[in-house]
């Protein structure tokens, strides 16, 4: 055990899991980087870092470097997994879905129902999302919320590097179709993780904080924004309970719907869409299931109905804060 | 080279089933029992065969909406294709999927997919399977003069140059993609040479002669087999009926129409050739052909009898678990 | 003013503007059809009839036949619609968005927003929706919920002939991308509508049938169904509120929270996803500025989160039915 | 063709305002005070210059998230410019934008682009207003060696065939897309071959040398505007920077960096062979010089100085009217 990143502990359990399984491949587009150049392979590693060194262990034979062309990447993946292998592929940022959808929506998520239970697309999808890093409206948005309307895929959003490992190599075990998304901001935030393998199950909400008097769900970067909202709370005299779902499809109903029968209020903080998002979603689902519980509105503290704008104090209004979260909630206790 | 007796049986009885199976839907789908679209693949047959003659079941398709020939020849199950475009319970995709969606991976058939240039990425990921498991495998995505013209095909074109996989691909020219001819939507003059642009082997052949396509699959497979890489076989055959079942081809003359049936019909130029060579004897042709009505005769029978599913069938294999 | 289907309010909304404005042109795939051939142009006029005879009348300089490159016409239309013409570019099913949905969402759609407000890109996509054709789980969805959480893009849903026509030439003449769902299923339903040209504004609901119980509301064909509920339970003494938003961005909150505001209940019925779907943000929206209105749980009712089945009786029970709509107003107001 | 001294030193001054430009952010990257990425296209020049000066303000051209060069030399107001990727309210985006979004639509610049492959289908939009409308209006779309390996290109490519557009696309060839040389992501041969097999004149020039470039594009540009169709040209030039400031550039060799600037820059091969010729004098070129040197002093100072948006400026500009 010692302290890894998110970066560190995504490549350990990529290094874990390509060792175990000689069935795991990655591709994407500099997921080593060099080729065809003058210099040194495995250059990048990933754009991000995240899959350096594994080149040089597993050879380019299952660490491929591709074109640009995300639907053949994806669509390669899903066909891979279909026919036997596991494919980790990776789309650079999620904002470039708008490329390849098809193959992860129409064909990736939809084999296994289409053929009558007689496939299984054992794929994973890593991606990156979020704002803050100022690079506008076409590299920084989240669009999990898409991906968890897809019945077939799975979606998984690790919120610190303990989770990320252990559900990157159940991403990988798993026999349906995961769409990984890691929170740029967060790859250098570091915490304690086991060396050996663990995998953690889906579907199963972290509690990152128990409180009595409201309840927050927020994912993937917000469940920071979150805490953080909660430690300010705290010294009022308010007990925020704060809910990490982890894994958007399949989502962890039971966890939520019991902290607001404990509560009674909810306040969703969730940076995917102001219209038809996660915290659409988690309200709709509340509102529906544990009625009789709620004793106030439930409050949805997400982006405005905007793209993300580049200039760094637009993007930093663009972003739910923790202020927001304590003003909602200071409210909504009134 | 000589194909030899048993070969070229095979071979018609494949072409046949699927022209007989086509020809009784378009018929039967007049009762309104066939739910959904149906495309026809009659007039093509030689195509379909003519490649998958050269595959084995370890070996992949990927296919079209227009895909029952591909099935066919690919080897999947007449009767459970039957029950599948009929919705039934027993179909072989438990009547999930329909006439657009058959899949048999038993079989190597990964599927008829009905987005347009859908199949071609996720046929070169069949193809990585083999070339990372080191296997001999080889895979085949087929694809309409009007998928050629859809960026994803593209894409999994170079990318199976770059990373140098077992993969043929093969574009059907039947003129047409919907109500719009090739020759208005394709920009370029040929297919073949397009392809060949994308830096692998590609050749144009008469989709109507067997032999022709039979002897271009039978090199690109090969070539793919042995490591040699990705190439490219456009095959030009005319459809017999519309886009689907119901389309009134205003695009098309009466005079194409009869025109196809008289120089473009497949199954005759075959038997003409064979017959005239005397590489098999017209006996054990008819003999085929008289196989061939009775079985999808019983597929026909058996699927209006058959189960459909039930409601309690509507939530299951969305995943492997949840 | 005479009867005419959706199918014909369509094509003369079409007419009219294109007749009215000299910028506005039409391109997709056989939106004529028949070019290449050797039978008669336009021999499709759009793959289910709605553009039939605008070739003829304007010529194929503005009817425009394009190969199946969806990314090239949605592409072609914005890049278009930002040099100065207003294209209504067809995407022959939802289901294809995967093939091209960058040029929507991060071009078309942002194009404003990231230039600072200095350019307009005013499209229209028209694009057909719905299960029910047994056309199985890859031309059967409605995917609106997706479009409707991107800022930038409006979407529009008619759920009649009259609404249809006004709609359309609302969109063409609107300044924005607009997406507009047409339900396949619906295309032969007839109403009366006028001959002359008219426009219907965005973000106003239409209130279908006025009701003091219950409220329903429902997109695209669900209007249908929510209305035959309604007719259901009015034989019980139960008076249902139908609300057709028409149009869910903009979204006009007000008649639907008013309308809560009287009832006290709410029942959503949606056929786009049982996830982060419209009924969600309807349900996530009303439980936020109406909660103390609220008399009981909001009810979605969507089909379930799985793909679309091909066989008929899978499909009839996949989608929402009049009968689960007055079986869940029963409970609700038990 | 002689191009004249007016022309000669309308390009070296968008040449050298690029540089500049470029090499001035490079610098001041380092400060922090330049928010998020910066793809920079020095070295390239030559390219965007070459093509630019062919075109008229109602021409329009896209551009990649390299777009700087494409912006100034179509004619972009360089301190908006450097007001926008300092993220300030006075920027030619007003902010929102950035590097990656240039864009100026009475300049005919459509904008810069974060999506490769974004901008092909896009500009033949741009094409198609100026056929339907009748001018004689042409649009550029410039794309690097890895775009031309995306999908969309290809599709657009295949369009601007069959409509017949106004269109050319360059392909800058510049080696390496990201971290990964164009001969590894590439399958065959040439881009310009590759294009030419979609049904257009392409050719393959070097990109370094501005006369080699203007001439292909004079000649792509009139065949444009007289309603010939789309042509193709690749141009290699290398880019001097990394692929993003920041980037390491473990994927080249250190001779490599120091061969291209010695051999591969285009402004010294264009002032070699302008004062050489004779063409114009060296007096004028460094009198463009200074006064290039002294526009981007003024240019970054003031962007330094400006004004950032207010959250006030958020919620507008989403829609023309909601
Ligand atoms: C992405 C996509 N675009 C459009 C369609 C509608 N569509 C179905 S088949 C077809 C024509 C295909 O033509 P071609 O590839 O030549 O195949 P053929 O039908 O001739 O066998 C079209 C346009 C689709 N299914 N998917
Ligand atoms: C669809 C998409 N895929 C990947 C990226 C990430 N990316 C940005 S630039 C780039 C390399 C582009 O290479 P090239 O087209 O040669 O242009 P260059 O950077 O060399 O100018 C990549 C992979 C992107 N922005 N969009
Ligand atoms: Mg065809
Ligand atoms: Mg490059």
């Amino acid at each position: 055990m010692s302290k890894k990143t998110i970066r560190e502990a995504l490549n350990e359990a990529l290094h874990q899991e390509m060792a175990r399984d000689g069935q795991v491949i990655i591709l994407g587009e500099d997921v080593a980087g060099g080729h065809g150049g003058t210099g040194v392979i495995d250059a990048y590693g990933g754009p991000l870092g995240v899959t350096k060194g594994l080149i040089g262990e597993f050879g380019a034979n299952r660490v491929i470097d591709t074109p640009i062309s995300e639907s053949a990447i994806m669509g390669a993946a899903a066909g891979a997994a279909a026919t036997g292998l596991r494919p980790v592929a990776e789309l650079m940022f999620v904002d470039f879905m708008g490329v390849c959808f098809d193959q992860i929506f129409n064909q990736a998520a939809k084999f296994r129902y289409m053929f009558g239970g007689k496939t299984k697309t054992p794929m994973v999808v890593r991606t990156t999302i979020g704002a803050g890093m100022r690079t506008a409206a076409q590299h920084s948005q989240c669009l999990y919320h898409m991906f968890t309307s897809v019945p077939g895929l799975k979606c998984v959003m690790p919120s610190n590097a303990y989770d990320a490992k252990g559900l990157l190599i159940e991403a990988i075990r798993d026999d349906d179709p995961v769409i990984f998304f890691e929170n740029k901001l967060l790859y250098d935030l570091a915490c304690d993780v086991p060396d050996e393998s663990y995998a953690i199950p889906f579907g199963e909400a972290n509690v990152v904080r128990e409180g009595g008097d409201v309840t927050i769900v927020a994912f993937s970067r917000m469940v920071h924004i979150a805490e953080e909202a909660a430690k300010t709370l705290a010294a009022e005299g308010i007990s925020v309970e704060v809910i990490d779902p982890r894994t958007t499809s399949p989502l962890d109903e039971e966890t939520i719907l019991d902290s607001v029968e404990k509560t009674g209020f909810l306040v969703v903080v969730d940076e995917s869409a102001a219209r038809c998002g996660m915290a659409a979603d988690i309200a709709g689902l509340v509102v529906e299931q544990a009625f009789d519980a709620l004793r106030g509105p439930i409050i949805q503290i997400t982006p405005p109905h905007t793209p993300v704008p580049f200039s760094p104090p637009l993007e930093d209004a663009f972003i739910p804060t923790a202020g927001a979260v304590c003003d909602a909630i200071r409210k909504l206790l009134k | 080279m000589n194909l030899g007796n048993n070969i070229l049986l095979d071979a018609y009885h494949r072409m046949k089933a699927i022209r007989e199976f086509e020809e009784r839907i378009h018929v039967e789908n007049t009762t309104g029992e066939i739910p959904g679209f149906v495309h026809l693949y009659a007039g093509q047959e030689a195509v379909a065969t003519g490649v998958c003659l050269q595959l084995r079941d370890s070996d992949y398709i990927g296919s079209t909406h227009r895909g029952h020939g591909h099935s066919i020849a690919k080897g999947c199950d007449i009767e459970a294709m039957m029950l599948e475009i009929y919705g039934k319970k027993g179909g072989l995709c438990a009547g999930k999927g329909g006439s657009m969606h058959i899949a048999d991976f038993e079989k190597g058939m990964l599927g008829a997919n009905a987005i347009v240039g859908g199949n071609p990425p996720l046929v070169i990921g069949a193809a990585l399977t083999a070339k990372v498991k080191g296997t001999d495998g080889v895979a085949v995505s087929f694809s309409g003069d009007g998928a050629s013209n859809q960026g994803t095909t593209f894409e999994a074109m170079n990318m199976a140059v770059v990373l140098k996989l077992p993969v043929v691909f093969i574009f059907e020219n039947n003129g047409y993609g919907e109500g719009t001819g090739c020759d208005y939507a394709f920009g370029a003059d040929s297919i073949a040479k397009r392809a060949e642009s994308f830096g692998m082997p590609a050749v144009s052949v008469d989709g109507t002669d067997f032999f022709a396509v039979e002897a271009a699959a039978r090199e690109a497979v090969t070539r793919a087999r042995t490591g040699q890489g990705p190439s490219a076989i456009e095959a030009s055959a005319m459809r017999f009926y519309g886009h689907f079942e119901g389309d009134p081809q205003a695009y098309r003359s009466a005079d194409e129409l009869v025109e196809l049936r008289e120089t473009g019909d497949c199954l005759k130029i075959f038997r003409a050739k064979v017959e005239k060579d005397q590489l098999v004897t017209a006996d054990a042709l008819d003999q085929i052909d008289r196989e061939v009505a009775d079985l999808i005769d019983e597929a026909v029978d058996k699927a209006r009898k058959a189960d459909f599913p039930t409601s309690d069938d509507l939530l299951t294999d969305v995943y492997v678990s949840y």
